[in-house]
């Protein structure tokens, strides 16, 4: 199913199914409510327009709330997308406390259920999928130990009470202690202008210990704040920052000369939008084997980037095969589309 | 000091004051504008309060009212020391006030009933639950201890639109509510026409006579020799008068001025004006008035005369551009003018004091110069860029000419009583040498003195040749003080026009009244005591 | 006599129309939105459908209701949003922390919105510092004080705590019920918000509290003379809108059923809208609770009905504004009087 | 024949103390923080830091000027941050996929503010909605519109579009000058921002047209019968707060490099603040440049040594409302006076 769903991807050309619909997608659309929570950034709008646009390729109205950081809201959402009886539920992101009641409640009414980043305590009837946050972090990690080695001095910016910032941080404690790494500052905050809100506090915490080796902002909008701060004090040649996530604007800054972001960890979202929504599809035509799905996140380099000229997210997909799912959760009916 | 509480007839000699001041003294940051008041107040009796603009009354009834806790010295109610800490407290011994700024008695958005109970709002004795029929049968009776029967389509309206002596009213009646026994009234007949303050008058006689004390603030004279039991004249704060009837005017007059001055003043130079400044051909005042003609001249001026919604306020915002008139056409100085708004007029040279001077005149916060200077920006600019001096020189020059008392040109406008900021304003106009100057109500608060010397301006104005100068204002006294030519303006149309030496006091009343003449009450009282 | 100019006058045909434009105006445009939403999206008529907007509504309109108060002692409140999100974390902090139950929890949270509020009255009435001003330090002041108290956590049933144990609460179910209950169809949200809205209708309207209040707002000099206790009410009013938030805040926790700490980031502006639209619906011209609770129900209807239609988060932004902006454009452009509610000013008083 | 006692007296010294706290305790604050950073944190007072603190604040700052202006005539603008944002987004629409130079994008920002000051001003002025409603109305419109225009994505150079072709143009090196320049070593943005407030503090203290801005905002109806075009001085005050957004938007644009959607949006409550904290400084009691400019500054010291000093995020929130109140109580509670600047209201005018 290879044939070339990377390049129709910027098409609106129909699904290249090569196989007819099987039921329920052989007749009216299916209803399914895709209740969000997304923080503002690049990230979510490519896996929301993923979802999308897989969801038209298999017949799917998808009807999308997004709470934006807004827990409160994501409970309405859910709430009243269960109340309008759709024939199935994507839940995207939240926080566990807040969504396991009412998605017990959903499976309970014999509604499919489909959520993806999301930690649940009971996930019975559930199809979870995710993007491993501990391989993510564990790959670019991996490759700061490499550059800088054990006991370097190295800084953290990033936040608390995000839960895949939180699962991320498991990790790097993780590291911090098996490498004896020196974490000279720490600081970092989310906000409603994320990226700009860090480069001061970066900005400081450098004018502060300027002999920082490196970096990891375990998020690519606190990332792009760290790397204006650290050009901003003229240490690219000497600090090495490590990011996660990626986007157009990401690879921008990342192939920019002279750019201290060397390796971010990544998925594409907008093919795990597309990945997520095929899952529910599959399950729903009864052709899912399993109910736990993960995407598998690549470390990418910014020599990688760079010696391929790579300057979009299309065109890394076009190196970088494995990152457009073509393969993961698919049928003849339903080939990857993002 | 003079000995103040001799009561005066026998049987008052037994009664005991109600509230008495000793030693009382009240200080604005290190402005001692109060010094050592001792005073006493007696059941049955109106007393006067008199005192050039800034002489400390206001100060002082606001000490007395509770307004300001902070003055120093010993209050008595009844024989009793208390600290007058709110008006609450105040109310509670019987101390009910009228404060000289109206907008300070006025809640917007509640409705004209409402305002007149308000004080029931914080009556803990009221039930908590509002009964708007009760406050509206309360309302009316309070209002009809004034005379006034105001229809309840319009006690249900926004106080807000009341004008400034409709709300005079309903302050007034608000405080006449309850039984106070010493009622305080700070200037209360400077929004008010004769007519009303006659009948005001009326209420306030026969509550003196149930045994009511009354304190008594006002700027005019022939009200004072018509009211009042006793005058106290209060000088930079502190008491240098206080006699019983029959007054000695000259006397009063020295001790509030600190000089002689006459009271009356006999007309002997009225001018004839030349040419004609300003022209209103065919132009309705009101809705329903019929067309108005009428001519402003040079080297006169003009008085207007007449009640309130006469149209004398629509006349003057139509001459400075304030509104626009419904038909027929203005000209001025021969060309035809339309103005558009008020900087319009301003170009032209015709400037306006308008009635309101909180409202529509001061920059609270602001020095006295920048209020003096806020028209003529250009003039006391060089290439857009302000200069100071020119401002200072300005604001030293109106502070001179009007006598306001001030600390200066750089003191806050908020610190001046009203008078004086009264001063400033009509300084402020008529400081560029205007063409034509109108003047709403600009007597409004201001004393004897600062009348002779707004009056001596306005003459000089019109005496050095080609300006116009038209003062509107429903005293008949004010008009016949300063205007040469006399218009009385009823409901939009002109009842009498003629020069102040062609008439005299009976035909402009006569005239003034002439619409109203069912009303018979509303003569007003004599202009100056013998 | 009466001084003529005031004897009403007949209004004029236009008048007469203008007064019902700004009286009616802006509930038409709801009206409008509404019957729109009914024809073209079955789902939307459904009664779980107007409970669910109403419950998704209903912290929201009740911080608004809040605010409101603020207004109508001639100040405002922008601390609502923080105070809400305080209350989030501290009764998840008293339960999952603390070990107590959901009661505990309710009565902790409203003690903390009347010390808030409490706090604003201090600043405002006895610091005299501006209300705009007092009420936005405070509310970094209390957001920074939420993250110290749980270091910037989320706190949830289950978390291991600094000293290695985890966490012995958990939000209890009669805390939950506040979110998750219902008496007969109506869920519990609803009927606090709209009986939270009857009573200050209610007192505002029919008690001489509530005009003492509005008296305070209009012209508190003259409130003064009267011998209204001004500082008094505002007090009343600065705690009012700080007990009014927390009540916000216990539903938002009771339906995130954690301690989320980005909770009631995003009140703040809609809860000022609210109170604000509040001012100027029906007509009325001051701050008054059906008109705050029907700005919210507006921002409801509108929140869902776009959603439902498909329009992305940021197209609905857009809708939002452009109603709001049409609904104002009723309410003022067309009224022929001012009116003369202050809200929030950098006049310390 | 002015009374002699009038004669200006000697002022105690209680009242002398007073006044001199209101006049430079905010300064003293400041003066104490920043002493204390240049004690303990040797990084701090190194020129780049200096240079860094005003550089980064000087978006805020040029924002906090635009809301000093509408507080000047009276008014408030909620609208700066999400003007800003739109700049960004306009900015890098107009080079990224339109292919033009910095200079046409700067042209077409400014602009762009213009208009938005443009339509708040018909709102406010024409279309008589109070301040607080009008701006609040017109940033949902701007904010749903930038969305709408780039899709809510951020634009980037190389970006592939609909039509699957990449974005020809890119950030010029003109443009992004803006953040990289300086002159010397100074930085362009804090050029930028100290010749705005100087400009701004000649122009409201020393020219007759600040006057005038100052009078309608004392008294607009006195202001108007002295002769001033309330409107059109309204108007200005509001374009020119729209410019100085546009502007603040075109630093933030530069420094980040790409067309942020999210860009803008934390910069409303600071800017509010730092004008509202302007008012007071000083104890000039009305909006000015410098005091705003300070209140910005503040806010950069406080934000940098904090971070310096190793406090986590949440607890600089807290000590941000801390030291704000501090300067707050040393402005508002010492002083003799009440203020009185009205900064938005309900009241349509
Ligand atoms: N709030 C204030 N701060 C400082 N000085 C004040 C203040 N209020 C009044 N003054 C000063 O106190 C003096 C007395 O003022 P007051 O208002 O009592 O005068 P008044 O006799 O009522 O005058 P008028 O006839 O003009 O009303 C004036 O010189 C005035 O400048
Ligand atoms: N905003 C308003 N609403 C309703 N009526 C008004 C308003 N303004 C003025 N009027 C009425 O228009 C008429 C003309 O008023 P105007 O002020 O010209 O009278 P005037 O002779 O100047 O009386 P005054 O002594 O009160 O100044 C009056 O009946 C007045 O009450
Ligand atoms: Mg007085
Ligand atoms: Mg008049």
């Amino acid at each position: 199913q290879s044939n070339g769903t990377t390049s129709n991807a910027s098409t609106d050309a129909p699904a290249t199914a090569s196989a007819a619909l099987p039921a329920p997608f052989n007749g009216d659309p299916v209803k399914v409510a895709l209740v969000r929570q997304s923080g503002a950034g690049d990230y979510f709008e490519a896996w929301g327009a993923g979802a999308a646009k897989q969801a038209k390729a298999a017949n799917i109205d998808l009807t999308v709330t997004d709470a934006r950081n807004d827990n409160a809201k994501q409970a309405s959402d859910l709430e009243q997308a269960i109340a309008s009886k759709p024939d199935a539920i994507i839940v995207d992101h939240g926080q566990t406390d807040t969504l396991q009641p009412l998605i017990s409640q959903a499976v309970a009414a014999k509604i499919p259920v489909v959520v993806y980043d999301l930690a649940l305590t009971d996930a019975t009837g559930v199809v979870t999928t995710s993007q491993s946050d501990e391989s993510m972090a564990s790959g670019v990690l991996d490759q700061l130990i490499d550059d800088v080695g054990d006991g370097a001095k190295v800084g953290y910016v990033s936040a608390t009470g995000f839960a895949a910032l939180d699962r991320r941080a498991v990790v790097w404690n993780k590291y911090v202690a098996d490498h004896k790494l020196d974490v000279v500052f720490s600081t970092g905050k989310v906000s409603e202008s994320t990226a700009t809100d860090n480069i001061p506090l970066v900005d400081a915490a450098l004018k502060q210990n300027p002999d920082v080796k490196a970096i990891f902002a375990p998020y690519d909008e606190i990332t792009k704040g760290v790397v204006q701060a650290v050009n901003q004090n003229n240490l690219g040649s000497k600090v090495k920052v490590y990011g996660i996530d990626i986007s157009n604007a990401d690879i921008e800054v990342i192939t920019a000369d002279g750019s201290p972001w060397v390796a971010t960890s990544a998925t594409d979202p907008s093919a795990v939008g597309a990945a997520v929504v095929r899952s529910l599809a599959l399950k729903l035509a009864g052709q899912l084997d399993e109910d736990d799905v993960q995407f598998p996140a690549k470390t990418i380099t910014q020599s990688f980037l760079k010696d391929n000229s790579i300057d979009n997210v299309t065109s890394l997909r076009e190196n970088e095969p494995s990152l457009d799912l073509a393969d993961q959760v698919t049928a003849d009916w339903l080939p990857a589309n993002s | 000091m003079i000995e103040s509480s001799i009561p005066e007839g026998d049987d008052q000699a037994t009664l005991s004051p109600v509230v008495s001041l000793s030693g009382v003294s009240v200080a604005y940051g290190s402005n001692v504008v109060l010094t050592d008041v001792t005073l006493d107040f007696f059941p049955g009796r109106i007393t006067a309060l008199l005192g050039a603009n800034g002489a400390g009354k206001s100060t002082l009834i606001k000490a007395l009212s509770g307004a300001n806790p902070r003055y120093s010295g010993d209050i008595a109610v009844d024989g009793t020391v208390l600290h007058l800490s709110s008006p609450v407290l105040a109310k509670a011994h019987g101390i009910s006030t009228v404060h000289q700024k109206v907008a300070d008695g006025i809640v917007p958005g509640l409705s004209i009933a409402e305002n007149v109970v308000l004080d029931d709002l914080a009556n803990a004795s009221r039930h908590p639950l509002r009964n708007s029929k009760q406050s509206l049968l309360d309302a009316r009776a309070a209002l009809a201890t004034l005379g006034l029967d105001w229809p309840d389509s319009l006690l249900a309206q926004d106080a807000a639109r009341l004008s400034i002596s409709d709300a005079q009213l309903l302050v007034l009646a608000r405080a006449l509510r309850g039984t106070p026994r010493l009622l305080i009234l700070d200037e209360p007949t400077s929004a008010l026409t004769a007519a009303e303050a006659e009948r005001l008058f009326t209420v306030l006689r026969a509550l003196r006579d149930t045994g009511l004390s009354i304190v008594y603030v006002s700027h005019r004279f022939g009200e004072i020799e018509a009211l009042a039991d006793r005058v106290v004249v209060l000088r930079d704060g502190v008491v240098q008068h206080s006699s019983e009837r029959p007054f000695a005017w000259h006397e009063i007059l020295h001790d509030m001025l600190g000089r002689a001055t006459e009271l009356e003043q006999t007309r002997v130079d009225v001018r004839r004006g030349h040419d004609v400044v300003a022209r209103v051909s065919g132009v309705p005042l009101l809705a329903a008035a019929p067309r108005l003609d009428l001519e402003v001249r040079t080297g006169e001026v003009l008085g207007i005369l007449g009640l309130i919604g006469a149209g004398k306020t629509e006349l003057a915002e139509l001459l400075a551009g304030l509104a626009r008139p419904a038909s027929g056409s203005l000209s001025l100085g021969g060309e035809p003018y339309a103005p558009k708004r008020p900087s319009d007029a301003l170009r032209r040279g015709v400037v306006l004091v308008p009635e309101d001077r909180q409202r529509q005149a001061l920059l609270p916060g602001w020095s006295v110069a920048h209020n003096i200077s806020i028209p003529f920006l250009k003039l006391s600019s060089a290439l857009g860029t302000l200069r100071g001096a020119r401002e200072t020189a300005r604001a030293q020059q109106v502070i001179d000419s009007l006598g306001v008392v001030t600390a200066g040109p750089n003191a806050s406008i908020d610190d001046l009583s009203g008078g004086n900021q009264q001063k400033v304003v009509v300084g402020r106009w008529l400081s560029a040498g205007p063409r034509l100057a109108l003047l709403d109500e600009p007597f409004r608060g201001v004393d004897i003195s600062a009348r002779r010397e707004i009056g001596g301006r306005l003459k000089d104005l019109v005496a050095s040749g080609d300006a116009g100068v038209v003062v509107f204002s429903s005293d008949v006294d004010e008009i016949l003080e300063v205007a040469d030519r006399i218009i009385v303006l009823v409901a939009g149309v002109v009842e009498l026009d003629a020069y102040a030496d062609e008439t005299d006091r009976a035909s402009i009343v006569g005239a003034f009244l002439g619409a109203r003449t069912r009303d018979h009450s509303a003569v007003p009282p004599e202009g100056h005591p013998k | 006599m009466t001084s003529a100019s005031l004897a009403p006058k007949t209004a004029s045909f236009a008048e007469r129309g203008a007064a019902f434009v700004v009286r009616w105006g802006f509930i038409a445009v709801t009206v409008a939105l509404i019957a729109f939403f009914v024809i073209t999206e079955p789902n939307f008529r459904t009664v779980d459908n107007v409970f669910g907007m109403l419950k998704f509504i209903a912290p929201t309109a009740i911080a608004g209701l809040g605010v409101m108060l603020a207004i109508t002692v001639g100040g405002i409140d922008l601390s609502v949003g923080a105070s809400a999100g305080f209350a989030v974390s501290i009764a998840a902090w008293t339960m999952v922390i603390g070990n107590q139950v959901g009661g505990v929890a309710i009565g902790v949270v409203l003690l903390g919105g009347l010390l808030i509020g409490g706090l604003n009255a201090f600043l405002i009435v006895v610091a005299r510092i501006p209300d705009l001003l007092a009420t936005l330090a405070t509310s970094f002041v209390i957001v920074g004080l939420k993250l110290l108290i749980v270091d910037g956590k989320s706190i949830s049933s289950q978390m291991s705590l600094s000293d290695g144990t985890t966490a012995p609460g958990k939000f209890t179910a009669d805390y939950l019920w506040l979110d998750r209950g219902s008496l007969g169809p109506v869920p519990i949200p609803v009927i606090i918000f709209v009986a939270i809205t009857a009573l200050l209708w209610f007192i505002l309207e029919h008690t001489r509290w509530g005009r003492a209040l509005y008296a305070v707002g209009a012209n508190a000099e003259a409130a003064r003379l009267a011998g209204i206790r001004v500082q008094l009410y505002r007090t009343v009013a600065y705690m009012g809108c700080g007990l009014l938030a927390s009540i916000a805040g216990l539903l938002l926790g009771a339906r995130i059923g954690q301690g989320d700490v980005s909770a009631g980031n995003s009140l703040l502006l809609d809860a000022v809208a609210v109170a604000l639209v509040g001012v100027s619906v029906l007509g009325i011209g001051r701050p008054n609770a059906w008109g705050t609770a029907l700005g919210a129900i507006l921002i409801a209807v509108m929140v869902t009905g776009f959603t439902m239609v498909g329009l992305p988060y940021y197209a609905q932004d857009f809708g939002k504004g452009i109603v709001l902006l049409i609904a104002l454009l009723f309410s003022f452009t067309f009224s022929r009087r001012r009116t003369v509610v202050t809200a929030g000013s950098t006049t310390s008083s």
